[in-house]
């Protein structure tokens, strides 16, 4: 295995690309469970019906029109799912909040089944993004540079929501010290609601950008949750900034383990998973948002 | 088609019109169980399958059935685990009475059933597992198959690999047991040319992101060989469009990669590959075109290889039990085993020492049709005596 | 009996114990421990007991370096301790918690323990549905148990009204002096404590001010000034 | 079936405690009679598909009778199951095949091996917190999945297509052919689960399971009483491993294969979602539900609804029962007893021990 390879740009910008979507959808994962202490097993699902409404979307409408439709469809399911099940349950221990999540999960899964059946479909990339570029010498797909562009723009704009705004500020506040920023007058409630909408829209946004990048099948859901929690976890739970840096270093890990030593690249991540839960609990991050 | 397998169609016609006379053992419906999976990639394709099987029921009903009877078929879905397939079997056995079970059995489910198959006393004639296994050390007296096995598919690509002229291989295969074998069997067959296979990678099952192989694949050769099946196959297919790799080969051989039922979901992506592919519609015989014409009929759609492959399973049991002259699975073993019958594929021979229909295996190429739709165009057929190798001495029916 | 040493904690570059020593050597005595809030006498409860390592100085008990040894070991060996926001056992029903702390603890007399904290009518309660104070009567009746030779409380008092507290401080002098036990009690009720303790260790800012008999300790400015600023 | 609901704990006052000693034996010789009765079931049921499909049953109650173990003594939810399901039976495959071991020795060993590897990995997971700790089995169990799918692992393990085992010897008199016919292999699953059932409930009801419960009540607490609490929840561990592991051998025990699939967590999720809609509050309550859940996998198999029903009933017991089926059935009964009584100690006591 000749080691250009590796350090050849298109390696590199596959490795990001892994990395844009999920950040994307880490942090939206990141948030939730800042917020609500919840760690959402869903998070997988409401993905997956994100995937599914962007083919929906993109063959009515276009794929630009699913890029800001479906975001918002997933946040009002966010907004269900922070009604009917996170806010009822505050009280309840975050093993009880995670078991049901991963009982709703069970349930999507097969609602989607039914409506959009067993097949796997296929995206078509927007003609605009649909060719490629020459990138330093090799041909490299444009619709994975804008997958980057869009991850990484996601994550910068919502590291400025976060650091500039008050309701990013209020969003700091609650995660690290609850009690506290109740007695301060922040309305958790209603801050939960927006943060939780925010999450599943990521994850919505997260959703339609695979289309065209990964194929849509009923599968899709549950190979994505396991590699979001161990970036979730390895970040830092809670913590944005440690959910991106923590993307980034699991897209090399699985392509470079993929050049390398490709039967041992899938248990890289789950090995990475282990050191940190192990060593450093807390994660890269520092265990909270931002 | 030469004239004497019309005059022993036409004799085997009368048989069947004349077996009811006699008294067969057992009456009722001939019940023919069938497997499909209803989770995970292959679930997508379990009405398609049972579609296949239900027609050619249909096919044989309306042809008088057999000594009389009717079959019926009984379907079990499971949720695609090895240890659910058994399951379902034992059920379609146990409960449902069936006397025969074909369908979605995977290799790794084919491997786990053929222990069961003498306890559970029912036969199995295969139409899905490709594993070289299941005609070397993993024979059993009940285990029939009718679909071509692996290294039929490595010995097809023989003749071919030699006409491409094609001196460098890259190769990128399932880490799954067909890709494995596969994989093997071809990079022998390109060293005994002279050629020699470059890079061989394997990737796991239910991959979703191929770039690294892609960009990996991007230092090109002279051809490439791609053996990914299901939602793999697809995303493949989509991602190396996007990268633009195969303008960068010569010729690009599929295995299990273009199918034709993927086609129309594939579109473009595979438009010139080479696939290996043991049936399409247009390949000779009465009864073949007979065939497609009632299945068009009944199934408002073009079979597909999986249709023909389950109906000459259908063809292969019926001669078993008009011979055997019941439906009692050990009997109807004894009567099929080097039984010459008439099937779609013509008169084709069920090898007695393994259990193996010796029938004939093609190369199509994806070509865009004459209505803009792609479809596939036969380059080369062989016939099963040219091309199944001798039996082997693991294989034990007896 | 305890020697403490040079005993210090800090978070990076906030110290909240600063090279505090005292000893306590006589048994069955009331050792009190006051000072502002803030002043580092959690922190410091915390340091001996174990539950927090300390980053400098040492903890001896009966001459022994205890400083290293786990929390279990120490309990073992007779230190025990109560703690500040009352740490029971919720699901257990009181009679169960303390006969489980006794069986491995072997603890004579529990019967005794039971009647000091009048703990008698609640016995078959399950813990967390009965009083406040009666939860805070078992935590200290948890740390009684096995006759520890050395007996840390973290306030006590706290939540209880004067009437309770004196009725509290009278058992636990009873208690002290028939069982020979050293107890050192972190307070906020200066009054209780310069009443009924022994001796005093006052502590300002994580510094120890000084140590004494409550006369000395009472008269001392470093503390007066400590608890009202200083004098006009 | 028997749900074997968890008797009311010990009595309050000392008087008591002998009346109920005796109560004690005789629900000792109660038990060891349904055992008894239960060999004989083939007798009765003869229908070989509703047999196997008890027996299925059975063996995923064993899984979940381990891993309720765990949640109700610690408060640990072993979302990596499959583990120690997958593992024992590609042990049992691999000492017969790779070491040419008899039947009986490489179930022995199988068992030994699979226990001595929780002993390792509790080291190390038990002290996370229930979080982590879920996520860091069910990173253990896809590991695992990895490394028998590994193309290095082929020849062993047989990679996707899974292990055909083919045994030496015998496993107690009882040949290959044998364990796979249900009604042969009947006695061994009962014998099985009942001696699991036991094991479970004396630990829960011993002393170690006293120190468990208050350790997951208040850990700091404990400490300062003098209990160490690692190693205890790494017993309590490696004893719900142990429990799941006799699961994995007799799946391999009869079916003479074992998957990947084993090791998914999928799998695991049966055995997990089985022991929440049973209630591990009690010990008998993982078996229900696992019975229930194989029950709803034939019913509903055919019609592929499987995972939403599951789906459905996992956020259900949740959200409203949380005890799960016996726990809320349990309640119903104990609430006509205390109106029947007009209330008493027995009553909560014996609530006490299903919390």
């Amino acid at each position: 295995m000749d080691l250009s390879q590796l350090f050849n740009v298109a390696q590199l910008a596959n490795a990001l690309a892994l990395a844009s979507l999920l950040t994307i959808l880490a942090s939206g994962l990141a948030l939730i469970f800042g917020l609500r202490d919840a760690m959402n097993f869903g998070h997988g699902a409401f993905y997956m019906l994100g995937a599914y409404l962007g083919y929906s979307v993109s063959n009515r409408l276009s794929f630009w029109a699913a890029l800001i439709v479906v975001p918002l469809l997933l946040a009002l399911v966010g907004a269900v799912f922070e009604l009917a099940v996170l806010r009822p349950l505050q009280k309840r221990s975050r093993m009880d909040v995670a078991l049901i999540t991963f009982g709703l999960a069970l349930v999507i899964g097969p609602a989607i089944y039914k409506v959009w059946g067993t097949a796997p479909l296929s995206v078509e990339a927007p003609p605009a993004l649909a060719g490629s570029v020459q990138l330093l010498g090799t041909m490299y797909p444009v619709y994975r540079l804008f997958l980057i562009a869009v991850g990484f723009g996601a994550c910068v704009a919502l590291a400025l929501w976060l650091k500039y705004t008050r309701s990013g500020m209020h969003t700091r506040a609650v995660s690290q010290q609850p009690h506290i920023a109740r007695m301060m007058g922040v309305n958790t409630d209603r801050l939960s609601l927006l943060v939780v909408c925010l999450g599943t829209g990521f994850a919505g946004l997260a959703g339609v950008l695979a289309g065209p990048y990964l194929s849509v099948d009923p599968g899709m859901g549950a190979s994505i949750l396991i590699s979001c929690l161990i970036v979730v976890v390895v970040g830092g739970l809670g913590s944005i900034g440690g959910a991106i840096a923590a993307a980034v270093v699991y897209g090399f890990i699985q392509v470079i383990g993929t050049v390398l030593f490709p039967s041992l690249a899938v248990l890289a991540p789950y090995l990475l998973l282990f050191v940190v839960l192990l060593w450093r609990p807390q994660g890269f991050g520092r265990g909270r948002v931002a | 088609m030469p004239d004497t397998t019309r005059r022993t169609l036409a004799a085997a016609a009368l048989l069947s019109l004349a077996a009811p006379f006699s008294f067969a053992q057992g009456s009722g419906p001939i019940k023919i169980g069938l497997l499909t999976i209803d989770s995970g990639p292959f679930a997508s394709y379990a009405n398609l399958i049972e579609q296949g099987a239900r027609t050619g029921v249909d096919i044989l009903n309306a042809e008088g059935g057999a000594l009389g009877r009717k079959f019926e078929l009984v379907v079990q879905s499971h949720s695609g685990t090895p240890a659910a397939a058994v399951a379902a079997a034992t059920k379609l056995a146990q409960q449902g009475g069936v006397s025969v079970l074909m369908g979605q059995t995977q290799s790794s489910h084919s491997l786990a059933l053929v222990p069961k198959l003498d306890a559970l006393n029912v036969l199995q004639i295969d139409t899905y597992a490709q594993s070289n296994d299941l005609m070397t050390k993993s024979c059993a007296p009940n285990y029939f198959r009718v679909n071509t096995p692996d290294a039929l598919t490595t010995r097809m690509m023989q003749d071919y690999v030699k006409a491409t002229g094609a001196k460098t291989w890259n190769l990128i295969s399932m880490d799954y047991a067909a890709g494995q074998s596969f994989a093997k069997g071809f990079t022998e067959l390109v060293q005994g040319q002279g050629g020699t296979v470059q890079q061989s990678l394997f990737s796991p099952q239910g991959t979703a992101d191929f770039g690294s192989y892609i960009s990996q694949l991007s230092k090109p050769s002279d051809a490439l060989v791609v053996t990914l099946f299901m939602s793999d196959g697809q995303s493949f297919a989509k991602q190396a469009k996007q990268f633009g790799l195969f303008d960068k080969y010569k010729t690009v051989i599929g295995n299990g990669f273009a199918t034709d039922f993927q086609l129309e979901a594939l579109g473009d992506n595979v438009l010139g590959v080479v696939n290996s592919l043991s049936w399409t519609a247009e390949l000779p015989g009465a009864r073949n075109a007979q065939y497609v014409k009632e299945f068009v009929l009944r199934a408002k759609r073009k079979p597909f290889y999986t249709d023909a492959d389950l109906m000459a399973a259908l063809e292969v049991y019926r001669a078993g039990v008009v011979k055997a002259k019941s439906s009692e699975p050990a009997a109807v073993r004894k009567a099929l085993e080097g039984l010459r019958i008439d099937t779609i594929f013509g008169n084709v021979e069920m090898r007695a020492a393994d259990h193996h229909l010796i029938r004939q295996h093609g190369m199509a190429q994806v070509v865009k049709g004459a209505n803009g739709k792609n479809e596939f165009v036969m380059k080369v057929v062989k016939s099963g005596p040219d091309i199944y190798p001798p039996p082997s001495p693991e294989c034990k029916v007896h | 009996m305890l020697r403490v040493e040079d005993l210090s904690v800090s978070y990076g570059n906030v110290h909240a114990l600063d090279g505090v020593s005292f000893e306590v050597a006589q048994r069955g005595v009331l050792h009190g421990i006051i000072g502002p809030n803030g002043a580092g006498k959690s922190t410091l409860m915390d340091a001996i007991t174990g539950r927090r390592k300390p980053t400098r100085g040492r903890v001896w008990v009966d001459g022994e370096d205890i400083t290293q040894r786990p929390v279990p070991w120490r309990r073992r060996r007779g230190m025990s301790r109560s703690f500040q926001r009352t740490s029971i056992f919720p699901g257990l029903t009181v009679r169960e918690q303390l006969e489980l702390v006794a069986s491995q603890l072997d603890e004579p007399d529990l019967a005794q323990i039971v009647d000091t904290f009048e703990l008698r009518d609640v016995y078959d309660e399950v813990a967390d549905s009965i009083a406040y104070g009666d939860q805070r009567r078992v935590d200290i009746a948890l740390a009684m148990i096995g006759e520890p030779r050395l007996m840390l409380l973290d306030e006590p008092a706290a939540g209880l009204s004067t009437t309770e507290t004196i009725a509290l401080f009278e058992h636990l002098t009873v208690l002290v002096r028939q069982r020979g036990v050293t107890a050192l009690v972190v307070e906020h009720d200066v009054d209780a404590v310069f009443r009924f303790c022994d001796a005093i260790t006052a502590l300002d800012l994580g510094k120890l001010l000084v140590t004494g008999k409550p006369a000395e300790v009472r008269a001392d400015a470093r503390v007066i000034s400590a608890y009202l600023g200083t004098a006009a | 079936m028997n749900a074997v609901a968890a008797p009311p704990s010990t009595a309050s006052s000392p008087t008591r405690a002998r009346v109920v000693r005796s109560g004690a034996s005789s629900r000792w010789w109660l038990w060891l009679l349904v055992v008894a009765i239960g060999v004989f079931v083939p007798k009765v049921v003869t229908s070989p598909f509703y047999l196997s499909l008890v027996i299925n049953g059975m063996i995923l109650g064993v899984a979940a009778v381990g891993i309720g173990f765990l949640m109700h003594q610690c408060g640990l939810v072993m979302f990596g199951v499959a583990a120690f399901i997958g593992l024992p039976a590609y042990l049992v495959g691999l000492a017969s095949a790779q070491l040419g071991l008899g039947l009986n020795m490489a179930v022995l060993l199988a068992l030994l091996a699979s226990t001595l590897f929780a002993v390792l990995v509790g080291a190390l997971v038990v002290r996370a917190r229930p979080l982590p700790f879920a996520m860091l089995t069910l990173a253990l169990a896809q590991m695992l999945k990895s490394v028998a799918t590994l193309q290095a692992m082929r020849p062993l393990t047989g990679g996707d297509d899974g292990l055909a085992m083919t045994f030496n010897g015998t496993f107690l008199t009882l040949t290959q052919s044998e364990l796979a016919k249900p009604a042969v292999f009947w006695p061994v699953a009962w014998i099985a689960l009942c001696a699991v059932l036991t094991l479970a409930w004396c630990a829960g009801r011993a002393r170690f399971g006293q120190i468990l419960r208050a350790t997951q009540a208040n850990e700091e607490r404990m400490r300062f009483s003098g209990f160490d609490t690692y190693v205890p929840r790494l017993i309590a561990f490696t004893l719900a491993a142990f429990i799941v592991s006799v699961s994995g051998v007799l799946i391999a025990l009869n079916s003479a294969f074992a998957s990947a699939e084993l090791l998914d967590f999928a799998t695991g999720g049966h055995a997990l979602v089985a022991m929440l809609v049973g209630g591990g509050g009690t010990v008998g309550g993982p078996l229900v539900g696992a019975l229930l859940y194989t029950w709803g996998q034939d019913a509903f198999g055919a019609t592929g609804h499987l995972e939403l029903f599951t789906g459905i009933a996992v956020v259900a017991v949740i959200a409203a029962f949380p005890q799960g089926a016996t726990g809320f059935v349990l309640q119903l009964w104990r609430r006509e007893r205390k109106a029947d009584h007009g209330g008493g100690d027995a009553a909560r006591g014996a609530d006490h021990a299903a919390r």
